[in-house]
């Protein structure tokens, strides 16, 4: 749903390592509220807010609508390719939605989680 | 006067945390990693027996925010709380630091035309409180005093290898200038070869992390020419952050080093590497 | 290719804003120093007609706190809001800032080996707000752009006056290299002789400031050679912020330049210089 | 009634300079607090707070019990020279209690207002 924000276009470096978007100036302008509301879940308070009414959270803060609906999917690869996240800050947001790393990362990689950890050499050290 | 006597290269891997706090050291799959730092952390118990450390790490998005991104920080407290990175904090004293120390360095690093940001709040993240209980001694309370240099690796543009590696020199230079006695190992956290994001999520290199654990101790110049688009080609978008390495390797680099353990594990997505090198 | 094609020293007195403010240009005690930029804001306006300032000043405890004191920061928004020193906002449109131009500094800049702290949010107070009206004219809006660097004059250990310079002169490569068709005017702000704490409240030096103006054109060397010590004893604690003329100069340094107005004025407790130099 | 803390036995740096006490990391780990304190009065709702209960403003940040009692005496020279007070910090003090800079330059030298005006070049330019 983000195609037409693909490509060149949409004003994002491509610094042309396959399957990567470096968090350079043009991510971290994209994404300033997003990365900022993700930080702000650093916090145990403002974890609880978040979780009890995401909309309401969200509305805080400047997010795009495309930056909203990308939360509300859980699109971890278009919040870093597209909308300007950082894995860092993102990675937190995936904390509080109950999604771990591992499970973010199998998603960016079109795989289901057990399908990731088939890929990884000794998967109990998680 | 204060000497810097050994380096260490360490990844500062987030799940070092629970799976240290969960005490899984003989655990079949992180028994290997476990095992790496056993004999590095007895030898500097007994043997190298350091009064400081220097931690070089990066912050994760977990107490600097992107308002604001220094490239090089310091902090100069005499206490350093854990940050909260999103499911609360670990079972670990607060760090201990030295802010004499911390000072001395700071106006010594900034006099020689290193543009250093100074902290005096400041909260520590994963990047050092994985590897450090790994290192040093906590019960009751840590071994050693920690001074905390925090490296930009997150926003582009990040300090060059060789910017790195020079402000390790400075950093040496800083210390070797300190009056009081102190004996200071200087640690270098980060890396090795992984990636977090984007379909590429998971790439790893044992090639390029080997070659890394070689030159590391005995030719840092050939990776001061790394730019950071190699390092990330071959290594990972996120393993940028090994440049952090060539600031404990700069800081070393006034005498021989002589390297004396070495450990590598990469069971899931990043490659998991282990360091020591004495200061001749 | 952008150029940097002007330079100017500027006092950055915060009574500036309420005389400005209160049109206060024809009050005996004032019409020396605004006399004084006449000419300059017409030379720049009819003559220079740079697209883009470069604005270097310190921040006084109104924006950035204790907690993180970078040595050098830069602001990469395209809108600066005033801050509030504790008195509210001044009457004057939000500063336009070139967000493209300040990334591509702070990347030019950062690769060769300059420490900066990247800013996404910033606020300015009077060390830009003093002088930027009396320089250009803002009605209905600014006549320039603004790209804010900040440097820390104010807790010690501060950069030395050389590095600021060879800031400057990283300033001015990173414009050589910025592809728009810009007329870019560096200024910088701060001093002259001043202080404002302690028993010697008050001291004012025209003899260092004469100096410091006749030799920022002629013989900037010998300023970087001049430690903070010197220039505090001589001028005032608070006058040590002439560091960041330097940074201008350097980033003037790739050519020769011409002294095209000199004005100064010590009325009460701040030596106000202001000098304009073109590149040639 | 800070004579206690004069000179090199209160840790603060002396840098040589009569009637200077230079602003390095000494002052500013001594001084942390109350410029934390001074800097909140950027902020104007800080600042009715303050003017209204200086003593519960106060209580909220770690001061020293000397810091507080200069604030109340509003001595401005003790809280440059003993209490780590950044001058551009405190300025923001002044300012919340109704005393500009040249009436607290004046206090620092030991004048009265009118005695430090008449030291200047031209006093209107104030
Ligand atoms: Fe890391
Ligand atoms: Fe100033």
């Amino acid at each position: 749903m983000d195609e037409k924000k693909d490509g060149p276009q949409d004003g994002l470096s491509d610094w042309g390592i396959p399957g990567t978007y470096i968090f350079d100036h043009t991510r971290s302008r994209v994404g300033f509220e997003l990365n900022k509301l993700a930080y702000s879940l650093t916090d145990p308070q403002n974890r609880e807010a978040f979780k009890k009414d995401e909309e309401a959270y969200m509305a805080r803060y400047g997010l795009t609508e495309a930056q909203k609906d990308a939360i509300r999917r859980r699109d971890w690869l278009a919040l870093t390719k597209h909308h300007g996240g950082n894995i860092y800050y993102i990675y937190k947001l995936g904390a509080a939605t109950g999604s771990g790393l591992y499970h973010m990362g199998a998603q960016m990689r079109g795989e289901t989680y057990e399908q990731f950890l088939e890929t990884r050499g000794a998967k109990g050290a998680r | 006067m204060a000497k810097i006597v050994a380096g260490i290269g360490s990844s500062h891997v987030p799940s070092f945390g629970p799976a240290y706090d969960g005490r899984k050291f003989e655990d079949p799959d992180w028994k290997p990693l476990f095992d790496g730092y056993v004999p590095v952390r007895e030898w500097l118990r007994d043997t190298v027996r350091p009064d400081v450390a220097i931690v070089v790490y990066n912050d994760h998005g977990s107490d600097f925010s992107l308002d604001r991104v220094p490239t090089f920080a310091i902090g100069v407290r005499d206490i350093y709380e854990q940050a909260d990175e999103g499911f609360g904090t670990r079972p670990l004293p607060p760090v201990k630091g030295d802010a004499d120390l911390s000072w001395h360095i700071a106006k010594a690093v900034i006099y020689d035309e290193f543009d250093l940001t100074v902290c005096q709040e400041m909260k520590v993240d994963h990047g050092m409180m994985a590897p450090l209980p790994l290192l040093f001694s906590h019960d009751p309370d840590w071994a050693v005093r920690v001074v905390p240099i925090v490296v930009n690796v997150i926003q582009h543009p990040l300090p060059t290898a060789r910017r790195c590696f020079r402000l390790g020199q400075a950093i040496g230079r800083a210390v070797a200038s300190y009056p009081e006695d102190l004996k200071v190992v200087v640690v270098g956290t980060g890396g090795m070869s992984h990636q977090l994001h984007g379909e590429r999520f998971g790439h790893l290199s044992e090639a390029f992390d080997r070659r890394w654990l070689d030159l590391i101790a005995r030719d840092p110049e050939e990776l001061c020419r790394m730019t950071h688009e190699e390092i990330m080609a071959a290594a990972g978008a996120e393993s940028v952050e090994l440049i952090m390495w060539l600031v404990m390797r700069g800081a070393l680099a006034g005498g021989a080093v002589e390297r004396k353990h070495l450990n590598y594990y990469a069971p899931m997505t990043t490659g998991m590497g282990l360091i020591s090198l004495a200061a001749a």
